[in-house]
């Protein structure tokens, strides 16, 4: 069956990005597809570089770069939603002439119509948020 | 084959981002010819007072973003009648606009039509 | 005198019932944000404690009339009264 | 037939008596996350709609006992109820 | 002369980062001498449950950082018995190990005793 | 009379943020002292150099810089809240090896005792979060 997952919330702040993450690999592992991952509203910071948990805390980030590259996943970030919070593509942060980027590799900025086009292909959409 | 899509909108606006990422996101659905219904129930029925001015704190109305729907495709939308009755408030006292408002006294019989379901 | 500030919808939050069970004698309630919709409606008519204000732009931003019994305060008023008053303590989940 | 999923406390949101609210004859309820507090104490003597299953991650994690009138799942049982349902309906705030 | 601070702690563990964020806030403040008082309500008693195994959702136990709070000077934590009842908890079903805890049924009177409080 | 502020949501997601900003304006316009503004949890994304809202959007990160140039504001952004969520300094991004800082002028990253001492020397603390 192909599952789209729309994840809402940032890591380390709700549990919700945390069990998008195990979703997403119990689902694969069941033998499902997994069409897209959309980060949408504060779950774009899924998809920064930056963050540095603690040695004994969870990576998520890792986390999803390694299911992306084992799974070719389409990781895609609202470019609206990343915008106004800080997540920059090196062609954002050029464009808004901004010093930095921090869209971690794995991940890509597209429109919100990258979550209609999941919802529509997807047999399930499964929401991660709070 | 079209998809049956329901925007289930649950928060009030301007204490959070939810209600108006939520209908950025049915717009642009919509833009994309994926029109989806919509659902105000809980705090999401205070999207629709009328005479919002949130330019004393900093934000745009929401109330445009409304009022672009119909513009979208999105012909209607269905208003929770219990949500309603819990915060005191008459279907008529809602800003309909160019939007009309359908009272659902059974959001589960509706819910139960839609293919998917987007919470915001 | 403790001043509460109550933040979140009392429809959808627990933070104003708590707060009310926090509620000392010649304490203040502050509604801001979308602590204000406590104004809507059924909760506007006997307010449970006294006194009670409310940030005039945020009720005005969402569209809700502010009751006699309720006092409207500017930005101003909101820093008079945490002057006025300690502790303040936030009620915001 | 939906599957609701509910991620918060029953104690301090509305998530779950909104869910229950729009919860049809043939629904499931899955409780996650913080929405396992609904197996505490009283709530989880007499649950207000069937069947109910709970994370057992989730409620180990927060020292819950899981009552006889809740399935635990794992998150391959997870990935299965909302294999088996639709639409899937999250409660999160 | 120093001051008398009281943190409110309302969240349950785990869901969101702010039980934990909270409780490190108090113990870096008591590690600067600041020891604070701790108030236990609402969903926060459910940090004080027994046997949290938060290991299968890959976080770390918030019961490690309760019982480190004698070790920075803070005896003894207060619990809303109001919120205990809600929740059909007793004060003997909790996690008291190295922490005291005592039972509130005046938390305003409690506050009002506090020059500061810190809501998390 | 001296206040501090304690600021735990992000701009853009929750309205805390934006009030936290209004009353720090307000009590120095009404002529009381700002002793620290102490971004913790989400709050840290308001010290983000990153973020671009739409043009038609309060810009925060400006207004935040505004006041602190003109009142030489203590803006501390918790160095722990920080690292996890990834708003960094360049010795920070350099110390964690990661590709980019993002931490905006006039802000400083610092350790948590920065809060305790500023319930210590302020005769108010106000919190803004949710």
């Amino acid at each position: 069956m192909k599952f789209s997952l729309a994840v809402y919330s940032a890591p380390h702040s709700s549990q919700a990005a945390a069990s998008a993450l195990r979703f997403a690999r119990a689902l694969l592992r069941e033998g499902h597809q997994l069409y897209r991952v959309f980060f949408y509203c504060d779950g774009v910071h899924n998809g920064s570089s930056l963050s540095a948990p603690p040695q004994d805390e969870t990576d998520l980030l890792a986390g999803w770069q390694a299911l992306q590259q084992q799974h070719q996943l389409d990781l895609v970030v609202c470019i609206a939603a990343a915008q106004r919070r800080g997540v920059l593509s090196d062609s954002e942060a050029s464009r808004l002439e901004k010093p930095a980027a921090n869209l971690a590799a794995g991940f890509e900025l597209a429109g919100l119509g990258q979550l209609a086009d999941a919802v529509a292909q997807s047999d399930r959409l499964v929401t991660f948020g709070g | 084959m079209t998809k049956r899509i329901l925007a289930l909108c649950r928060q009030a606006p301007y204490g959070n981002a939810l209600a108006r990422e939520g209908l950025e996101a049915v717009l642009a659905a919509a833009a994309m010819d994926q029109v989806a219904d919509l659902l105000f129930c809980g705090d999401g029925v205070f999207q629709l007072l009328p005479e919002q001015s949130p330019a004393g704190i900093g934000q745009k109305s929401l109330q445009r973003n409304l009022q672009a729907l119909p513009l979208f495709g999105v012909e209607q939308a269905y208003v929770c009648t219990k949500s309603l009755a819990q915060r005191g408030l008459d279907l008529e006292a809602l800003s309909q606009g160019q939007l009309p408002l359908v009272p659902v006294d059974d959001s589960a019989a509706l819910i139960a039509t839609y293919d998917s379901v987007l919470s915001f | 005198m403790s001043l509460h500030i109550v933040s979140k919808s009392p429809f959808s939050s627990t933070a104003l019932s708590d707060c009310l069970d926090a509620f000392a004698e010649g304490d203040a309630l502050l509604l801001i944000e979308d602590g204000v919709y406590a104004l809507s409606g059924r909760m506007s008519e006997r307010p449970a404690v006294q006194p009670v204000y409310c940030l005039a732009a945020d009720a005005a931003a969402r569209g809700l009339q502010i009751p006699d019994s309720v006092t409207a305060v500017d930005d101003a008023g909101w820093v008079a009264l945490c002057a006025e008053h300690n502790p303040v303590v936030s009620w915001f989940k």
